[in-house]
């Protein structure tokens, strides 16, 4: 799976793309395994609130699923335009 | 429905682009807007980080959304990344119809779907360092209105 | 709120027209309409003739009313008068706001009140000579949707 | 009086502007006067409800009153912008 982390989900886990393979599951269920590899992934992911979620470039929910070869990326909900 | 999607760091040129929308004389309307970076206090740079083909991505979608709403001749969106200043011009939305209503409501559609779907981040340096501006609700109130 | 109303023959400059109403950095938002003269069919020139004086006051009535409804910085409302050819701009009305739904709301009520108030008339030529342009009934009820 | 006429109201009178002393009235008694000037006006005036007026640069309708010494015109609905 590839992951992908912009703005300050980036900065607090340190990199802004990592490879891993993953138990295949959902959305909500990443994010559970995420926290658990470290302080800065249980920094980042602390308020999920504030984490909105991408699967393959589109928008996803918490129960959206994710497959091992989805780019599933993270991020603060967007300030554009 | 003619269509533009540019991410780039560079400036604009409204002049062009209007003439874009409206050199197959289609469209007697062009409703436009673009957004700035405001002078306030001690704002010297504003950074903005994207996702990239997302990005570009996302705003397809919004604007063949908008396509179906509207009846539309032709849609220009730009928005720069970058560090940009105070006063800069940050990002485009052109929208061409027969029907000036029409040109109205969808641009203002896609600034709204803007603002709450496309991946742009920005960043705010100030003399006290550098801060990730805070998604407002207003603006998810903004799209909310649309919803059919 | 700053205001600028010019009706002139000669075409307009959108990027100048438009940092003249952000330089202050007050606004983050610009809404800005352009008409234009369509291609159709035999349509050779367009011919705008205006009452002078009034169309000014009456589109100073027109700035000041938006001012009073919404939030603004500054308005620039730029008409041509005189022979324009199709694909030509017509007119601009372009609003600074720092609120952007202010911006396109504000812009399309002058829009409106423009097209129903404001004393320009249209005279097309075509190969089978000069005609009148007629009013349409659909400007009446976009500006009546304004009422209070 | 200061008469002003545009568009197709001016090409069928035959001119742009005229000065005339007339009796102090309305809008509506105004024309009533100018329509027995002429088939000029009498053709420019045949339909009320395509004529607009401005008395002193503003919109009036018939019943605004007008004097000596006002800027009076006549003109189609406005087709601008």
């Amino acid at each position: 799976m590839n992951l992908l982390y912009f703005a300050w989900v980036r900065q607090k886990i340190g990199k802004s793309e990592e490879q891993m393979t993953l138990p295949v599951g959902d959305v909500a269920s990443l994010i559970a395994h995420l926290k658990n590899l470290g302080p800065n992934y249980a920094d980042a992911f602390a308020d999920l609130t504030r984490i909105r979620v991408a699967v393959n470039q589109h928008h996803a929910g918490p129960d959206a699923p994710v497959a091992p070869h989805d780019e599933v990326a993270f991020f603060p909900p967007v300030t554009g335009g | 429905m003619q269509t533009r999607i540019r991410i780039q760091r560079e400036d604009f040129d409204l002049n062009a682009e209007v003439a874009n929308l409206t050199t197959d004389g289609e469209a007697g309307a062009v409703a436009s807007f673009t957004g700035h970076v405001r002078k306030e206090g001690d704002l010297s740079t504003l950074t903005l980080e994207h996702y990239p083909h997302m990005t570009e991505a996302e705003i397809t979608r919004l604007v063949a959304e908008a396509g179906t709403r509207w009846p539309l001749t032709g849609v220009t969106v730009i928005h720069r990344v970058g560090s940009l200043k105070p006063g800069d011009r940050i990002v485009l939305v052109a929208v061409a119809s027969q029907h000036r209503h029409a040109a109205f409501q969808a641009c203002e559609f896609l600034m709204d779907f803007l603002k709450t779907h496309a991946p742009f981040w920005k960043e705010e340096a100030r003399t006290d360092g550098h801060h990730w501006v805070e998604h407002r609700h207003s603006d998810d109130d903004a799209a909310e209105r649309w919803k059919k």
